[in-house]
């Protein structure tokens, strides 16, 4: 038969293939804004690093930054910067993860129907709000306790321990998602074996879930250290290197958002500096992201 | 019809049943029924367990086998909604009573599960871990290699106790699950469908190793096999369900005799590949 | 066999039970303690915010209502011709004349009249307001600060008015209201909405159903990832530099001649949409793909088993299925954006702007950065103001997610019909 | 700028012009004006053009008025480089090179005072020793000094919080030509320093500690009276009085700029300048300044008229 | 042994061979393999599928039954990694070739799937959307109608033809998955294990109507039921796995000779519940 050969002929489908085209180019799309992230903040950083009064050593190791007198250490800027996340990782991580096991572990189904919807409460609420409240609860209370003289009235201490509880809804609820995937004949097999609950838990569940678990941690931290309105409220508006948490120091996002606030000129060194600023930024919350990334993938290919 | 060759052309090797002593009942249900929530598992089990006997239950999908099973150490108090009514007495105590720790139950009536599941841990972990939170006082390398070598994996593994048990292969895998149950030292194993995940090879493995067990443990296998049921076990249940999806105990019996002179045409047709 | 006693005595056996028990209870108050600490910080966000939300205010009058009509303390005993003939002769005269321009006074009600009378004559202005703990608690110091103080008023004020929904921004607090900054948190959410929700969906269904497993496609998928955790205020830095900077012509709208003056500029609605837009972009494609995830393959498997192209199979089949899903995590994507400050106030958004944003080409500002702007106010009843605005704005996030739950819930009842 | 030939009485063509205005200016109907009007600039002149533009609006102005409150340097910046603003807010004198700048895109700025400041040096009210300063211990007090005692030996030997205006702001510029001839250096390698735009972030932070120091446009002082305490300077205090009188040493102009092109061209623009020019005075206290003196108020009508006749 | 007896106890009706006309080949396989990314999962499967009659898949899990169902359709195109090496022709036509349109092969060789999964759609409209992306342009009520009835479901939902179609009981979905496929008038329906899902009334009903469909379609059915494979085919693929975990066709033959004189031991093992 002859037309045997044509019947089942490939059809061209135009429209298929057309439709087909246009999603993938809006699939590109995201990766061009990466590159556009990537090339806008290399540019004026570079124009910044170009101008003669600034050396890149001098900005790597600089311990004052006063652009205006011509001062380009960001140290003190990235340190206040890992002075708030890291207060903010105390609090978040141990809180975080108990909550997480308490709702992968303990809590009925009743409970966790109450306690999952008003921890997506707490994570929906816009970080201006938590800034508001570390200016006008945290820092009073943190003054109460260790005394208005110990404790400036801008500190990072106080911005940190609120981004903690900001991050805390985003670590309980992927932390549960790492203790919950963790397959039920691991906690079976420890059951079996006269293992108690808690046993279970600590030594048998979170060991098996320490991959999910670190990826989790590490996207709180970037998370932390990209965080904006808390610092800018809170934390202090002055760089500084200092180590205490009791006193005001300013963030690299802190200072990209009084710059930019204050509006700065085009093309004057100041407004340079808050896109070498937000370059390096990038690079670290860029960096976390993908060590987490790599980490939450191996985790999931452990129970797949 | 004719028994005996059915038995032939199923080329079912039947255990020897050791009915020279009387048998030592172990576990006994009473009247057993299992809900999950609202709904009726498993209705008016009702039967023995004897000691040092391999018991098989065997039924279609969904008739409650495992559910029983778990109900004898207690595993079914993980699993939310989960309620008992009637009695399950172990040694001639009630696992039920309220001052029943099921903690301790199941140190001593372990359990091995459909597919592997070793920590991801070492090997030699796998086996201590157990062992260390009930608070074992021996030689913990000893109990190591004892626990592998009953398990029959002392051979394979002896030389790798250090490495992670997830890269042992699957029927390694699972002698490594019995070996950390035997550490515990229980007196009976539960195995829900141990060699089903399994190949062929592995699988036979398994049915060796129950047959050598059964000298120091009373155990219990669920199986979808009828092969294997015929060839490990000396007493065979066959659960059923209704048409309200309950399941209950159909028949209970010395395994050739289920098999060979089943009492209930359910049994037969079952038996004979009909459904399930 | 191993001694009988390798577990110990029974007595033992015991004993190491209890300790265990007791672990088990400590660490599960701990767990317990950890949740209730969150729960706990929830409620003092709230708690905080409605502190300044409702409470006593002090507050004094340019002029006495008193003095205006011999004999009458309170502008509610005036008749109607008392409050025509005070707002004729106490209005000034500029204001006098927009209001008989807009409608005679004489047509006016006594409400209106009212109303007049005490934002123009009266002028209340806040000397010192309380938060609600301090007003139902310490009245003794609010009473100190009354007694010190000549001519003060005391009220009680809840800030969160249906007259602070839809008025404008003020420079004085009793009448600031956040109209034109839910209008222009609107308007954003618009643009984000149109831009990010084709792109979002398109770019989900080519890398879910469409993208074969090559380098390419797990650079895509990484990539969107990573974008997703970038800090917003990164995305501030691109919409300042694409958007407000490069493409200027484009954003203030004076490409399309849509703007007649020479003095627009790139800070519009648009760049703001667009900047937001590409901050959610990577949370609707990853919340999409889940969604698309949850369709099971075996729907697509039986569309293609009868004959079905790939794109009927997916536009007949699989996003029917799942478009609640994909509604539902937009939304939650679109909640975030409502929330975003940081980015907003790096491209340049306005400060003081009275009047309701007209296009996507006008200037803007947002409820954050009202709420920005108000809590770095040196007036200490932009406080409470803020604190309003905040309510305001959770009550608008909660409806947003409130809508995306009761999606969800559909969908779930739907799911268990299925099953 | 404009170069059109213009007459007098072309301002009389605009819609909104009123028979009986003030002080020689035309009188102005704000319910005849509408149409765009944007700003931005100074924070200090902030709360004063925002009352002016509330009135505005009041009195019927129909159109869209923003007004951004960036720092007296970026409103010079966004008007006479960006060239996309109409107005802008200044707490210092525009400098000669931003002339510069703005003649490059055709603009000529001209100058309107709208008031005077008196700039507060405060502490919070919680600080009892410090109440007054010389200009020499002010110096001393926002650069070099580490801790109080350094300034004045009778005062704590504490260290010194410093809350200032952010560097694009008018403010600072003024405090560093006024007290540190023009050199922000000093100011700027100081301890314990916090600069901000946000006037509300240094309040909060003076309010914070006694040993806290900052200055600001006075009606910010004025909004917080009661929990600063504002210190004399070479023992003169800020008040109406040695404002007017020029004896406080710290006192300074608050203008508003524009440029005739524009005011011609957006009747608005000029029609606002007109009538903040006319009301000023009836607002400007109730906002925490000191009006200017009548010189000066004159000489911006007559600049008004001058930017509005094309003879500017 | 005795093959009569073994017939005769397993209970096994098998279908009478129509061998009277010779019969016609409609696919043929090629030294067919297919792989998953690296895995090799199925080995040089040739064999010919004879028109109008039902060819019935065995074998222990894994074996690659569906993997080789699915290569008659291409459906394995849909799986990421899965390629193919070797022929399958359908009418002569080689399926794998370059020029051919798979969509166009699926609307004439059909597939029905394990779990019944109707369209979240109205019982009209999951019958009609085959026909109608297909480009159907009878009548629509018309085609409906007679799917439904020649998948013997007409009378039980003719009142409901707006319904959602997820409130069908399973039986009936699978019925409705069978109509749906009928509707767009298939030479050949392929079945993976299409009762493995249901109770033993659905299933039995699913195997009159396999009995019945045959007349008009050539059927290809996937079973782990070794009675089902005996009850409604006539012929029978023995699939096994290699220690590779490769599968291949290890017999293939008319199915009363495949079930009751085996040519290979492990045919015979599987056959009698020795593994699998
Ligand atoms: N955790 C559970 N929650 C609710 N119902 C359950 C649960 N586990 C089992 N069931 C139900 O209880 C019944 C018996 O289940 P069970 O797992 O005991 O059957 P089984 O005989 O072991 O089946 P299989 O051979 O498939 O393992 C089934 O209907 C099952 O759906
Ligand atoms: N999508 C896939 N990707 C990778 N490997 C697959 C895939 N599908 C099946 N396999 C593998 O191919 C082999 C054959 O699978 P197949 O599903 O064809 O077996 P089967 O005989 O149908 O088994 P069952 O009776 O369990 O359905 C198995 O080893 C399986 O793990
Ligand atoms: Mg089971
Ligand atoms: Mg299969
Ligand atoms: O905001 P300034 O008034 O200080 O420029």
């Amino acid at each position: 038969m002859p037309t045997q050969n044509t019947q089942f002929r490939k059809k061209h489908r135009l429209h298929e293939r057309i439709i087909e085209a246009i999603m993938f180019l809006f699939a590109l799309f995201s990766l061009l804004i990466t590159v556009g992230i990537v090339v806008i903040l290399l540019r004026e950083s570079y124009l910044f690093f170009s101008d003669p009064k600034v050396n890149l050593l001098g900005f790597l190791t600089g311990k004052d930054w006063q652009p205006m007198i011509d001062q380009f250490g960001f140290l003190p800027l990235l340190n206040a910067t890992f002075t708030t996340s890291i207060i903010a990782m105390l609090l978040g991580i141990p809180v975080g993860l108990f909550v997480a096991v308490y709702l992968a572990e303990y809590a009925s189904d009743r409970m966790r129907g109450i306690l999952k919807p008003t921890l997506e409460v707490l994570a929906g609420i816009p970080t201006i709000v938590y800034g508001y409240f570390a200016l006008t609860f945290m820092t009073p209370l943190l003054r109460m306790l260790f005394g208005q003289e110990r404790v400036e009235i801008y500190n990072t201490g106080s911005a940190g321990l609120v981004i903690g509880i900001l991050v805390l809804p985003l670590i309980a609820t992927m932390a549960e998602d790492a203790i919950s995937s963790v397959p039920k004949e691991l906690r079976l097999a420890s059951y079996a074996l006269g293992g108690t609950k808690i046993e279970t838990t600590f030594q048998v569940v979170i060991p098996a879930a320490l991959s999910g678990l670190s990826a989790t941690f590490l996207l709180a931290l970037s998370r932390a250290i990209g965080e904006t309105m808390v610092v800018a409220l809170a934390a202090g508006a002055g760089p500084k290197l200092t180590a205490d948490p009791f006193k005001a120091a300013e963030t690299i996002t802190g200072y990209i958002v009084r710059i930019s606030g204050g509006d700065v000129s085009y093309n004057s060194v100041d407004y340079n500096s808050i896109f070498a600023l937000g370059l390096v930024l990038f690079l670290i919350t860029f960096t976390l992201n993908l060590i987490s990334r790599k980490i939450s993938n191996v985790f999931h290919q452990e129970y797949e | 019809m004719n028994t005996t060759n059915l038995a032939e052309n199923l080329q079912l090797p039947f255990q020897s049943e050791s009915s020279v002593e009387p048998l030592k009942t172990i576990i006994s249900l009473d009247n057993v029924n299992i809900r999950y929530g609202s709904f009726h598992a498993v209705k008016d089990a009702s039967m023995e367990i004897y000691e040092h006997q391999v018991t098989a239950f065997i039924g279609p999908s969904g008739c409650g086998k495992s559910t029983v099973l778990r109900s004898i150490n207690r595993m079914n108090d993980m699993i939310r909604g989960a309620t008992l009514q009637g009695k399950v007495l172990f040694n001639g105590q009630d696992l039920y009573e309220k001052s029943v720790d099921p903690v301790l139950i199941r140190r001593r009536i372990g359990m091995v599960f459909q597919k592997p599941n070793p920590f991801p841990k070492s090997i030699y972990e796998n086996i201590a871990w157990g062992a260390r939170v009930n608070g074992y006082r021996g030689d913990y390398d000893e109990l190591v290699e004892t626990s592998l070598q009953r398990a029959a994996l002392w051979d394979e593994v002896k030389d790798k106790l250090k490495q992670n048990a997830l890269r042992l292969s699957g029927g390694q895998q699972q002698r490594l699950c019995i070996a950390r149950t035997i550490a515990v030292q229980p007196e009976v194993i539960l195995m829900d469908e141990p060699a089903s995940a399994l190949d062929p090879i592995a699988t036979s493995r398994i049915e060796e190793l129950i047959l050598q067990l059964k000298q120091s443990y009373t155990i219990i296998i669920v199986t979808h096999n009828m092969g294997q049921a015929s060839r490990v076990s000396d007493y065979t249940a066959f659960f059923m369900v209704d048409q309200n999806r309950t399941g209950y105990l159909q028949e209970y019996e010395a395994t050739e005799q289920l098999f060979l002179n089943p009492v209930h045409k359910k049994t037969e047709e079952y038996i004979s590949g009909k459904f399930g | 066999m191993q001694s009988s006693f390798a577990f110990g005595t029974q007595e033992n056996v015991l004993r190491l039970m209890e300790k265990r028990r007791r672990a088990s209870v400590v660490w599960q108050a701990v767990f317990l303690l950890a949740t209730s600490l969150a729960i706990l910080f929830l409620v003092l966000l709230l708690v905080s915010v409605i502190d300044s939300t409702f409470g006593f205010a002090a507050l004094q009058y340019d002029v006495e209502p008193k003095t205006l009509i011999a004999g009458k303390q309170h502008l509610s005993e005036f008749s109607h011709l008392e409050l025509e003939q005070v707002a004729k002769s106490r209005l000034s005269g500029g204001i006098l004349r927009r209001v008989e321009y807009e409608k005679p006074i004489a047509d006016r009600s006594d409400k209106d009249l009212i109303a007049l009378i005490e934002q123009h004559v009266i002028k209340p202005t806040v000397l010192r307001t309380w938060g609600l703990w301090d007003s139902l608690v310490n009245q003794g110091q609010i009473d100190a600060y009354l007694s010190e103080q000549e001519g003060a008023h005391l009220t009680f004020k809840s800030w969160l008015t249906f007259d602070f929904l839809v008025a404008d921004q003020s420079a004085n607090p009793l009448y600031a209201g956040i109209r034109t900054a839910l209008l222009g948190s609107l308007w954003i959410i618009l643009i984000t909405f149109l831009f990010a929700f084709p792109i979002g969906v398109g770019s989900a269904v080519y890398l879910q159903e469409y993208a074969p497993d090559t380098k390419v496609s797990r650079i895509l998928q990484l990539n969107i990832f990573n974008l997703s955790a970038v800090p917003s205020i990164i995305y501030g830095l691109l919409g300042l530099a694409v958007f407000v900077r490069a493409m200027e012509g484009f954003t203030s709208g004076s490409f399309f001649s849509r703007v007649a003056d020479s003095t627009a500029n790139g800070r519009t609605i648009l760049s703001g949409g667009l900047t937001l837009g590409l901050l959610v972009l990577p949370i609707i494609i990853i919340n999409t793909q889940e969604a698309l995830k949850a369709v099971p393959d075996t729907l697509r498997m039986s569309s293609y088993g009868i004959g079905a192209t790939k794109w009927q199979t997916i536009w007949g089949q699989v996003l029917p299925v799942s478009i609640d899903r994909i509604l539902t995590g937009t939304i939650l994507a679109l909640s975030r954006a409502l929330g975003e400050t940081a980015p907003l106030v790096v491209i340049g958004a306005s400060t003081f702007i009275s009047v309701d944003p007209s296009g996507i080409f006008s200037k803007f500002t947002t409820l954050p950065i009202q709420i920005y702007q108000w809590s770095a106010r040196p007036q200490g009843a932009y406080r409470n103001v803020a604190g309003a605005a905040i309510i305001a704005l959770l009550i608008l996030l909660m409806a947003l997610n409130s809508s995306a739950i009761i999606l969800r819930d559909k969908l779930s009842k739907k799911k268990r019909m299925e099953s | 700028a404009g170069s059109k030939e213009a007459k007098p009485q072309e301002t009389t063509q605009f819609a909104w012009v009123e028979e009986q205005g003030v002080n020689g200016l035309p009188g102005v109907n704000p319910i005849k004006v509408s149409g765009n009007i944007i700003t931005a600039g100074s924070s200090t002149v902030y709360p004063l053009s925002e009352r002016m533009a509330e009135r505005f609006k009041q009195e019927g102005y129909s159109g869209v008025i923003t007004i951004d409150s960036i720092g007296s340097g970026a409103g010079f910046e966004r008007f006479t480089v960006a060239g996309e603003t109409d107005i802008a807010n200044a707490s210092r004198a525009i400098k000669a090179k931003e002339i510069e700048a703005a003649k490059l895109i055709g603009r000529s700025p001209i100058e309107f005072r709208v008031g005077t400041d008196a700039l507060a040096v405060v502490v919070s009210n919680q600080n009892t020793f410090a109440k007054n300063v010389t200009k020499e211990e002010l110096a001393k007090l926002f650069s070099t000094a580490k801790n109080w005692s350094d300034v004045n030996p009778a005062w704590p030997n504490e260290p010194i919080q410093r809350f200032i205006p952010g560097t694009d702001s008018g403010t600072f510029d003024y405090f560093s030509e006024e007290v540190f001839k023009n050199n922000p250096e000093p100011m700027l390698s100081a301890q314990n320093l916090q600069l901000s735009e946000d006037d509300n972030i240094l309040v909060q932070g003076i309010k914070g500690s006694p040993y806290a120091v900052g200055f600001f446009g006075y009606a910010y002082y004025a909004e917080n009276a009661d929990s600063l305490s504002i210190l004399s300077i070479n023992s003169v205090q800020a008040s109406k009085a040695n404002v007017d009188n020029g004896t406080y040493p710290l006192a300074r102009p608050l203008f508003i700029y524009s440029d005739a092109q524009i005011m011609r061209s957006k009747s608005q623009v000029a029609a606002f300048i007109d009538f903040y020019l006319s009301y000023v005075n009836e607002e400007v206290i109730g906002v925490g300044y000191f009006p200017a003196n009548d010189e000066e108020l004159e000489k911006g009508r007559q600049t008004w008229l001058k930017a509005m006749n094309g003879t500017y």
